[in-house]
Parts: structure tokens; C-alpha cells; sequence
């Protein structure tokens, strides 16, 4: 059953909004970059003005420099790649230094992803980078889904009352509102976003990449040199709405920024139409350092056609199929059936 | 009705016609074991063709035969709309398809000297079942027994023409922007012409091809009229030969659903099960 | 770090045996097809001799008929689709009455995949089906992960001890051996495939598609009636080879049956490196009726190029990549550093 | 250096050599902002290309430039490997690419009247930057202080010979399989060169591109020469311009990883970390 394309009439471009909330937050519009695939964003001014997204989250930081994986770190797949960078960063203390004043100098929206490698060095990162309070730093996206960390990491993103606790001593360390960004590894999404959110957390990212492998054949050995990595790319988008559709439902007020796959303004709608109020583009940066603002463009081009003014009238907004008429051995009104 | 096979194919023929829509003429491996599988193929049948474009899109599509010959030839109508039909559209002459069909089994069936005169009603990419039952419907020398009634958005939106014509069709026109023919949907001189039917007790039927909204207008004029109506649907398929059960046609009957592939394309309008 | 080409001299494709085990079965090759993926088996007749196949998954199979999910029932996503077919098929009776004995005539190794709506459900499909022993069915193949079935069935693919008395029961009722089908939307595989290995099971089938979603902007509907779908195809073959070689480290006597993406040669070498005993192709079939001979072929040329005699001398072969030499901040033998 | 930019071009040329491979000449477009963005590339950078495509792959893949103009035109040289290549290879006249470059820092620094003689060491598709170098080189009326060393499995393998012919660069070939020059790797006549240079007193240094097993081979002979050694690395890429981090390159020195994009793709041999 085809559902009828609603009859909205179309906008001119201009006349389209694309301002947004997310929570305490206000947007010019909803795109921003991702985690890990923006780096701390100056490496982008070459390409466009980092100005026109609507905000950025910058590489994880940790409490301490750490130097990452060893090669291959990335490989390929059908529609998407693994990586697996092992959270190389700067370390908590040069991000304040050395990153921190051109990225605040932007003027746009400003998360910065952090992690640790136990409970007390993810506390740690929140104290050190709550320094960047009034600083410009208006988000601390704690990623609770570090395949590539070893120590019980895992449980931090799969078990609710791990993640709980862990937000609740984070949120309690630092005067910057928190978003925690959840693991698609665990099985039950809602129950994870209703702890972190009772635990202080403004809202949740999802979502992480997802745990997968590839293997070599001629070599017998795993294409990454840690064996597992995170999927990203088109591949996951289909999972990443289904979560993040799931999260909403269970929870609508919490706002959510949406990621995974995204790579066109018809991607962004879809996102903002499962629940997002915003969303990162991630593994399209790198094909397209200008990603981000294009995306942006088409997404304004598309919501004119559509006949949307503002991302809110869209936000969570679909609605089941119409049902098929009740199903009957022989048909309700004309004539009786005659299979000719 | 022919076994259907999976076989390459090249593209021999690649011509753009108006309104964004193309012929693309495919010559079927000359030394394959059946060098003309589709020779068989009966107006409403359909191939699924892909090419050799990696891993994504991973399904091939469906496009009913326009017309195919004992040499292994054969021709479908058709737009670049999304990602299959944009990568089809883009092939240059001498590259590979790959090819199952012919596909489907319920068809339409020939008009007869003393049968109703058959009503064909196309809409975009759905003029090639009708196209190819006109064309024989002219071989068998019954010309006068089929009409077309054609509707598009503009004057460009009708194609091949010029065909209908030779063979000696008559043919019903409408655009929505009134370029050509009535102003508005196909059903404008449909049901003008079934009003005329009714007057003069002569009997008609209905056979139809096109977007799913005109089939569904198409299905409510034929089933008010209490005409025999015979629609060709499309539905989005992932194999074509019945075994993704992804293809189904809500219908009454002993069961809720047929499947578009294997049961149809062309559905009885009494027994689907529409708003 | 590039691991060297194992240097194995080439063999003639005539002087591989493909031949392999599943736990108790034997079978002239690795490839099977897919549950839903190859109906009963008899469409694919004109296509291709089926009995080229080292066996076959039937349509899941429910005690009673079951008609089907409303439309639309399919969508293409990026390298993948989603479905949601709604586990239609003829029920037990029929099948063993209408299918079995054609399918039984093959010759080929039979797995009959079925599922219940309840607990209960699940052990009569069981009994009843268990009418086929001695009759050609070789494998009970239980499909713990239906994400379209409602009542309560997904604890019974993610929460091991449901699943665990779920396959209990079920071995219990039938005496033909039972392989369970695990759900990829479990957190920790390896714990449901101890569970149900512990329960019974000969062996276990991984991966069944992962429930995702897609989103028609123009019509503000998902794209499929039932919102949710399953994914399958190669975007998610990353996944299914990661939780492949999991269970297989976990537990390395557990014959495990792969699936998730195969296309190729190339892509059953790599799951049975990873771990797998067999694999099956699925949605493959759908562009390419023989893909599952077609494969093997491959498969054939392949292990002649690389020298691999049998599948057993590559099953879950895969080591870790060499490491690195130590970091120093002084190269070990020669000249000091200068950059030039 | 040119900052980089990711800018359109069209394929303009595409001409199959021997051995598989292929010479792709672009077009990038003249109505853009710097209608010759490559124009200042130095031997050793390189470009990310990617073609309409759709989403799988989805990341450029890099290639070395072989040479630009001032008008926006400008060569790679490839050989269809995987299914990136493979694409690229496929490409016809007139097919759009979208190109970001020019990519790396560290590269190859030119030969002098004075300095060392430099000895370009070539495998496969890692010709290249030493071409580029040699071209140079010549251009400069230093072409004698440039030889080239150049490895391939069989005669079909080496190509552009005769470019470094006419500039008049000395060259010495080796097959693996003895069809041309000496039999074996390119690290044989290379060692005969490091030891006459050893015996003559005369100071050289290597540059070198190509597979990884060479690079391997090629650095334990010169720092076993103590020869100053630059090779020029290929790790897979993602992004190019080092954001993704993931074509790290194990170093000694300050820290660990260095970066193939960003920091190379030439490094000293001292400073990588290979066993
Ligand atoms: C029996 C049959 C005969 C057909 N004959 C022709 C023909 O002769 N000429 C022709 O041009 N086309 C024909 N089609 C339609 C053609 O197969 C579709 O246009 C094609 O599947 C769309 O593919 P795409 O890759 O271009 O679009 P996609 O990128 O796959 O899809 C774009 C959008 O269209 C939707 N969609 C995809 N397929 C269908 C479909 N079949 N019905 C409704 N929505 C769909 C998708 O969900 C998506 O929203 C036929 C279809 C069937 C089932
Ligand atoms: C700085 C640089 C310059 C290059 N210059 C050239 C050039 O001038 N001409 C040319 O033909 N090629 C060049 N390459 C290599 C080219 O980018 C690779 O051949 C290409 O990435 C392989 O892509 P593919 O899509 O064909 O293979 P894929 O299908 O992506 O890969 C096939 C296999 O190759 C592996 N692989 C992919 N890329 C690389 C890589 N870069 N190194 C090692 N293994 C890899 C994959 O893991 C996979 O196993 C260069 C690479 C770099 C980093
Ligand atoms: C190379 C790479 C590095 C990443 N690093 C991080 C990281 O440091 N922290 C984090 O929370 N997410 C990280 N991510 C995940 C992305 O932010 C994003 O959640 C994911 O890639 C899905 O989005 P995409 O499909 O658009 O890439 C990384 C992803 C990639 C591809
Ligand atoms: C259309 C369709 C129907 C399916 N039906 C079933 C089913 O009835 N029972 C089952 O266990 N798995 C079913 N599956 C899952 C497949 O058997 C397989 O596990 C999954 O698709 C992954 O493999 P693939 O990527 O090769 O398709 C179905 C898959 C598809 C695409
Ligand atoms: S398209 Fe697969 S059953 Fe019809
Ligand atoms: S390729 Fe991305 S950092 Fe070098």
C-alpha cells in the first residue's frame, strides 16, 4: 500500500528555517560533524568556512595523550568502512591549550567528545576539560562506546546501571551539560538513553560505530590490526534511524542528535523525521571535507519542496502506513470474483 | 508459458527518446543454449535486469518486454527515476546486463474478432504491456479491436506514438497541463468512453498499465462501470520469480495476498484488494 | 604493518576437496542457501539443479499457516535491503504433506528453519515436525530472532536463559538435531550460544538480519507497514564475520553455520577463516538465482590459488597481525635520526 | 606548498598502456575559482579521486601525480587492482571526477648540480613521483644527476620508458622473470650501483616509490649503505588531508605514528618503524 505523498505546497528556499533546538541549545540549523572524522577541525578551513555548520564534536579526548592503534587501522567494506584508530588525541591538557581558543573563535556550536580508559579517568576528563566552561565549549559528548578500549569497557555501553552512575559522576564533575553517546552494541537503546538521561545527561548521540571485522584472505589475518573496528558509513544508516526511532518513541522529550550514514540532505530529513533534533555527519567528510555545509544546502532545498518551514514541524513526525482494507475470501461490494 | 532463465546480455541500442524516457536494445549471448529466451514473451511479462554495478544497488529491477524477436533482441521502455533506473539509463552500447525472465505469469489476454473491444489505458512507464499487446493485437489483424488511452503530465510524457499509429490504433490522449488530448488524468476519455460503451450496449474491457494512483482510479471506473478490468502492478521486488514473498498484492480470495511476480503482473481488479 | 602472502604453492582446482563437517553432518561443500531466501527450494528448479547445493535452509515454518505482513514488505538500503515478510509460510503440515517430499528427493542436506509464536509455539513446531525424521530433514534450524513477531519474542533471541529453556524444550521434542539461529541483536553472543549449546544444540546458524529502518521523506511513512525490518546483504557482512569469530574463539567446538552478505568466493573463505563450519547465501539469491553453485565455484578457484587443500586446514585460521617493532624515540641500530 | 582543494574535473584522456595499465588525463574545470589547482605539485603528492559512483566504495582513493599544467590539466597513472581502480580504469572521455588535491607534505627534493646523485628506485604504480622527478630533473638541464632504477615482474610491467629516453635520464631495468634487464628485484642493480658508488667515493641518495616489500628491501640497503634513503609510502587512506588518522605510519622519534597524507608520503628510512 502506497501511502499518498502529502500535498504540502512547496516554499520558496527562503522562506525555509532551519533553525533547531537541542535542549538548552539553539541552532542556525541542524548539521553539524562528527566525532573522530573532523578532527579538531582546522584541518577543514582549506576546504570551506567551518563557520557554516551548525556546530562540530571534536576527536575523543582523554585525560592523557594517547597514541592510537597500530596499522591498518581502516579498511573498506560494502558501503562503509571500519576503522580503528585506537583514540588518538591530544590528551586533555593540549586540547585546552592548543585547540581549544581557534575552535571557541568559530562561534558555533562546540561539543567536545571525551572518554577515559576506567570510571575515574572518564570523571577525570570531565573536571579537566569543565576548564572550558564559559570557554566555548557547550557540550561534552561522552562516549561510552570505545570498542578499542579493553578494560570492561564494553559494560559502560551495554549495561544500564553502569552508565547511569558513570553519567551521574560525570555530570556531577563539570558544569558542562553532558550528552552521552550511545553504543549500538547494546540490545536495549531506550533503556540505556532512560538511564544516562535520569542521570543528568541533556540528551544522547547516536550512534556509535558498530563492532565488525574483515578478514584478508591471502595474508589469513584480520584487515585491522586490532583485529575488530567500528562500521560506519551508508552501510549502517538503516540501524542507526531504527535506534534512534526506538529512543524516541520510548522517550520523546529527550533530544537527540542522529548519526550514522548520513551523506545527503534526504538523509538528514529522514534522521530528523525518526526523532533527531540534529544530527553529525561522520565517514562523508572524508570523501567530502565540505560535507557538512552541502548537506545542509540540500536539505534546505528539499524541505522547500516539501513544503516544511522549520525541522520542529518534522521532528519524530511519522506515522504508521495506512491499513490495507480487512481481507475477505470474497470482495466486499461489486460483483462476485470471477478469476478469468 | 516459457521457462524462465537467467542470461547475459548487451546493450545494443541506447536511444533517448522526449520526456527524460529511453529505449534500451539488449542482444542476448548469441551462444548461449536458448538464443532467444524471451521469443515467447506474452504482453504483460517482465524481465529483471542489473548490471555490472558492484554492490549497491544489490537487487536487480523489474521492466515489462516492450517487444522482443526470434534473434534474441529485445527492448524495454524506460526513465531514469531512481538509482537502478538512473545506472541503467547511463549504459553505454556493448556493456553487460544480466537478464532473468521471462518473468510472470498472469497476462493479458488477446482481443478476439467477436470479443469486447479492448480498452489499453497507459501511464508513464507502464505503456509497454499495452504497446506490445497493440502491436500483435495489429499482427492478428485486429487493429480496430484494441484502443489506447494515454496520459501523461505534459505532450512529452507520451511516447512512441508514432507506433500506435502505424499499426491503425485509435488513440484517446490527455496531459494534465492540456498540452495534448483532454486536460487531466487518462480517466477523462476513459470514462467518457465507457459512457459511450454502456449507451450503445457494446461490450468493452479494460486492461491497464501505469503509476499505482492512475490504477487505482483506473480500478474504481472499471469496477462502477462493471466493466472486465485487468490491471499490470508494480510492485517493488527483490527476485521477480516468487521467492522473496516481498512482492505482495493484497487480494481477496482464499488468501490475503498474491504476489505480483509470480501470480501476476496483471491482477483482475475484483480481486484486488484496494481502497 | 601488511602481513606477507602466505606463500603456499597453488594447487589444481581438481585437488581441492571441499568437502567438510557440521558436527555430525558431512557435506560435499560449504555452501548452503538461506532460510526465506530460497522458499521450498522448487523455484529455483528452472534456474539451476538445486541438488548442486550442499544443502539448504527451508522458509521458516510456524506450527499453523501464517499469511504474511501488509505491504510494503521490502526496501533497498545502501549494499543491502530490508524486510519484513512477516514469516509467511504454509505451516508445519502442509510443509511436511506438500514439500517435504520434493525437497526430501534431493538428497541434499535438509534444514527445515521453523519458529513459534510462544513458547509453546516453538515446541509443538517442534513435535511436529519431528514427523520428518527419517523422512530427509537433517537439521532443525530455530529462529530465535524474529523481529516481527510481537509478543515477547525478542527475549527469546537476546536473553540467554530464555533461550536457553526455549532450546531445551525444543531438543527435547524432536529427535531431529536442533541448530539454533541466533539473533545479531543480542549484546553478548558468545554467552546465547553457550546457552543454547548447553541446551542441546548440535550447532549454531549466525547471522539473521538486523532490525533497521528507512524512512520515505515524501510521504512522512516508513518505508516498509511494519516500521521495522530485518537487514540483510553485504553492508552487513563487517558484522556477521565479527560475531562469527567471537563465538568461534569463545567456543571453537561449536560448529557454527555463517551467513550475512556472502556474494562470492572471496566472502565464504573469509567466514570460514573467521570461524564457520558452513555458510549459507541468502539475499544473493535474489539477483542471482545459482549465486549459491556460483559461489562454490569460486570458492573452488580460489583455495586452488592459494594452496588451501580442504576447508578444515583454514577453519577459524585467522592470527593476529605481527607486531610492530617497539617505538623508540631513537631508531635502534643505524645513524642518528636527521630529517632532512 | 599549494593549500588544497577539492574541485571537478572531467576525464579527458584515457589511454591504455602495456601490462594493465592506464594513463587517465583530467580536466579540471576552467570556469572554477584556480582553473589550475595542481599546478605547484611537487614530486610526491598526490591526489584523492572518486567518480560518480553512488555509495559503495565510499571513500577517493590516492594517486601520485604524474604531471600538471597550467591550464588544469593533469595525468595519474593506474592499474585496475581493486574496486577502485577498477572504476577508474573503466572511465570514458567526458565522465566527471571529483578530485581533492594537492595532497602531502613531505616530498621529493629536487637533485642539484652539486649534491648527490639521486637514484629514483620504481616499482608498479609507484612510478610516478620519480617520473615527475625526473622530468624535473631534466627540465632543470640536471638530468644526469638523476638515474632510475625500475623493477617490474615482467617487460610488460615497466612503462614510460621512453620519457626518461628522451630526457636523456640513465636507466637500469630488472624483471622477475629475466624478460628485460637484470633477472630478479630491482634491489639487484641497485646494489651494484650502491657499491660502485661505495668504491668511487661518489655520494648518492635514494628516492624511492613503490610496493611495500620493496620499500622494505630498498631501506634495508641504503641505511646498510648508510645512503640517505626518502621512501615514498602508500597506506591506505581514507580522507587524505589527515583528519581520519588512519594512515598512520610507524616512526621512531617524538612519537609513534607519523602520517602517510599529512606528514608524508615521503619519509626518511631511518625514521620508519619497519622490522
Ligand atoms: C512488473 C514490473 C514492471 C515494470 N516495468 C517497468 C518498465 O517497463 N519501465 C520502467 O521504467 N520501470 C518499470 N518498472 C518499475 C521499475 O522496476 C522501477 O522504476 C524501479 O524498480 C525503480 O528502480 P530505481 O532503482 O530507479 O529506483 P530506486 O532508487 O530503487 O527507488 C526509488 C524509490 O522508488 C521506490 N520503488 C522502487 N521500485 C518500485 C516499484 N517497483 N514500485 C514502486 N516504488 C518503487 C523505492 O522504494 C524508492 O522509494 C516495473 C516494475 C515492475 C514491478
Ligand atoms: C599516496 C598514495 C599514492 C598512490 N598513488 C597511486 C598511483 O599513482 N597509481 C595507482 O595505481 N595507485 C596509487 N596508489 C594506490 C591506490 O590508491 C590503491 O591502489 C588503491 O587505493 C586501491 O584501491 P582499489 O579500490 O583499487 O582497491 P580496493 O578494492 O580498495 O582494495 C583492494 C585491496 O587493497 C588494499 N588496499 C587498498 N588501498 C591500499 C593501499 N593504498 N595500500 C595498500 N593496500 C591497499 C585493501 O585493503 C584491499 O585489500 C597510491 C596510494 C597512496 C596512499
Ligand atoms: C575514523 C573514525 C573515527 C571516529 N572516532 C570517534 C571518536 O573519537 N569518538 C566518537 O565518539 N566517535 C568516533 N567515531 C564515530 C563517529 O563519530 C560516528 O558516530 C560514526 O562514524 C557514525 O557516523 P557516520 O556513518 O556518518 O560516520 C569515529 C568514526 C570514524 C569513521
Ligand atoms: C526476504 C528474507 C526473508 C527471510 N526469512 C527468514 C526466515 O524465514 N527465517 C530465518 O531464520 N531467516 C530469514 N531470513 C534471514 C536469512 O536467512 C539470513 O540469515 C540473512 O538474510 C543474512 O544473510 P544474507 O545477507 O546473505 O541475506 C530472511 C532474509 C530475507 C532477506
Ligand atoms: S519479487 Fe520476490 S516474490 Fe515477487
Ligand atoms: S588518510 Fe586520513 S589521516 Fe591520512
Amino acid at each position: 500500500m502506497t501511502a499518498p505523498v502529502r500535498a504540502t505546497a512547496s516554499l520558496a528556499p527562503e522562506q525555509v528555517d532551519l533553525g533547531c533546538r537541542f535542549g538548552p541549545l539553539t541552532l542556525p540549523h541542524p548539521v553539524m560533524t562528527a566525532s573522530g572524522c573532523f578532527a579538531y577541525g582546522r584541518s577543514f578551513a582549506p576546504f570551506f568556512d567551518v563557520r557554516e555548520l551548525a556546530g562540530l564534536s571534536t576527536k575523543g579526548i582523554s585525560p592523557k595523550p594517547r597514541p592510537g592503534n597500530p596499522l591498518p587501522r581502516i579498511c573498506e567494506t560494502a558501503a562503509g568502512m571500519l576503522n580503528s584508530i585506537g583514540l588518538e588525541n591530544v590528551g586533555a591538557e593540549a586540547f585546552l591549550g592548543e585547540k581549544l581558543p581557534w575552535l571557541a573563535s568559530l562561534g558555533i556550536s562546540l561539543w567536545v567528545n571525551f572518554f577515559g580508559e576506567d570510571k575515574d579517568s572518564y570523571v577525570e576528563c570531565a573536571r579537566l576539560l569543565d576548564a572550558g566552561h564559559g570557554r566555548g565549549i557547550d557540550v561534552l559528548e561522552m562516549n561510552i562506546s570505545c570498542p578499542n578500549i579493553k578494560k570492561g569497557g564494553i559494560e559502560f555501553g551495554t549495561v544500564p546501571e553502569v552508565a547511569h552512575e558513570l553519567t551521574r559522576r560525570c555530570v556531577e564533575a563539570t558544569r558542562i551539560p553532558i550528552v552521552v553517546k550511545l553504543s549500538p552494541n547494546a540490545a536495549d537503546l531506550p533503556a540505556m538513553a532512560q538511564a544516562v538521561a535520569e542521570a543528568g545527561a541533556i540528551g544522547v548521540s547516536l550512534i556509535n560505530t558498530i563492532t565488525g571485522m574483515a578478514i584478508d584472505v591471502r595474508t589469513r589475518r584480520p584487515r585491522l590490526a586490532t583485529t575488530y573496528g567500528g562500521l560506519s558509513g551508508p552501510a549502517i544508516k538503516p540501524i542507526a534511524l531504527r535506534m534512534i526511532h526506538q529512543v524516541h518513541r520510548a522517550l520523546p522529550k529527550l533530544p537527540i542528535c542522529g548519526m550514522g550514514g548520513i551523506a545527503s540532505g534526504e538523509d538528514v530529513l529522514e534522521f530528523l523525521m525518526a526523532g533527531a533534533s540534529c544530527v553529525q555527519v561522520g565517514t562523508a567528510n572524508f570523501a567530502q571535507p565540505d560535507a557538512g555545509p552541502s548537506v545542509r544546502d540540500q536539505l534546505r532545498t528539499l524541505m522547500a519542496e516539501l513544503g516544511i518551514a522549520r525541522p520542529a514541524d518534522i521532528l519524530g513526525c511519522i506515522e504508521p502506513l495506512p491499513a490495507e482494507p480487512p481481507w475477505s475470501s470474497v470482495p466486499p461490494s461489486p460483483p462476485p470474483l470471477v478469476r478469468s | 508459458m516459457t521457462t524462465p532463465s537467467q542470461f547475459q546480455a548487451r546493450v545494443v541500442g541506447h536511444e533517448p527518446l522526449r520526456g527524460g524516457y529511453f529505449l534500451l536494445e539488449l542482444q542476448s549471448r548469441p551462444d548461449a543454449a536458448d538464443p532467444a529466451p524471451l521469443a515467447g514473451v506474452v504482453p504483460g511479462q517482465f524481465v529483471m535486469l542489473r548490471g555490472e554495478w558492484g554492490r549497491d544497488p544489490i537487487n536487480p529491477r523489474a521492466f515489462s518486454v516492450l517487444d522482443a524477436d526470434a534473434s534474441g533482441r529485445f527492448r524495454v521502455l524506460l526513465k531514469a527515476y531512481g538509482r537502478g533506473t538512473g545506472r541503467l539509463c547511463a549504459m553505454d552500447e556493448g556493456e553487460r546486463v544480466t537478464v532473468t525472465g521471462p518473468l510472470g505469469r498472469g497476462h493479458f489476454a488477446p482481443p478476439t474478432p467477436a470479443g469486447p473491444v479492448q480498452l489499453l489505458v497507459a501511464g508513464g512507464v507502464g505503456l509497454p504491456p499495452l504497446h506490445l499487446q497493440a502491436r500483435r493485437a495489429a499482427a492478428a489483424g485486429l487493429a480496430r479491436r484494441v484502443e489506447l488511452f494515454y496520459g501523461g503530465r505534459n505532450a512529452d510524457d507520451l511516447v512512441l506514438l508514432s507506433d500506435f499509429e502505424g499499426w491503425g490504433v485509435s488513440m484517446a490522449l490527455s496531459t494534465e497541463d492540456g498540452s495534448v488530448g483532454d486536460t487531466g488524468f487518462v480517466t477523462v476519455p476513459l470514462a467518457r468512453r465507457l459512457a459511450r460503451a454502456e449507451a450503445e450496449g457494446a461490450p468493452v474491457e479494460i486492461l491497464a498499465c501505469g503509476p499505482t494512483p492512475m490504477l487505482k482510479a483506473v480500478r474504481h471506473l472499471g469496477l462502477a462501470h462493471r466493466v472486465p478490468t485487468f490491471l499490470c502492478l508494480e510492485e517493488e521486488m527483490a527476485c521477480g520469480f516468487g521467492v522473496c514473498l516481498g512482492c505482495a498484492v493484497p487480494v481477496y480470495g482464499e488468501r490475503p495476498y498474491a504476489y505480483c511476480c509470480s501470480d501476476g503482473p496483471v491482477f483482475d481488479a475484483r480481486e484486488v484488494r484496494w481502497p
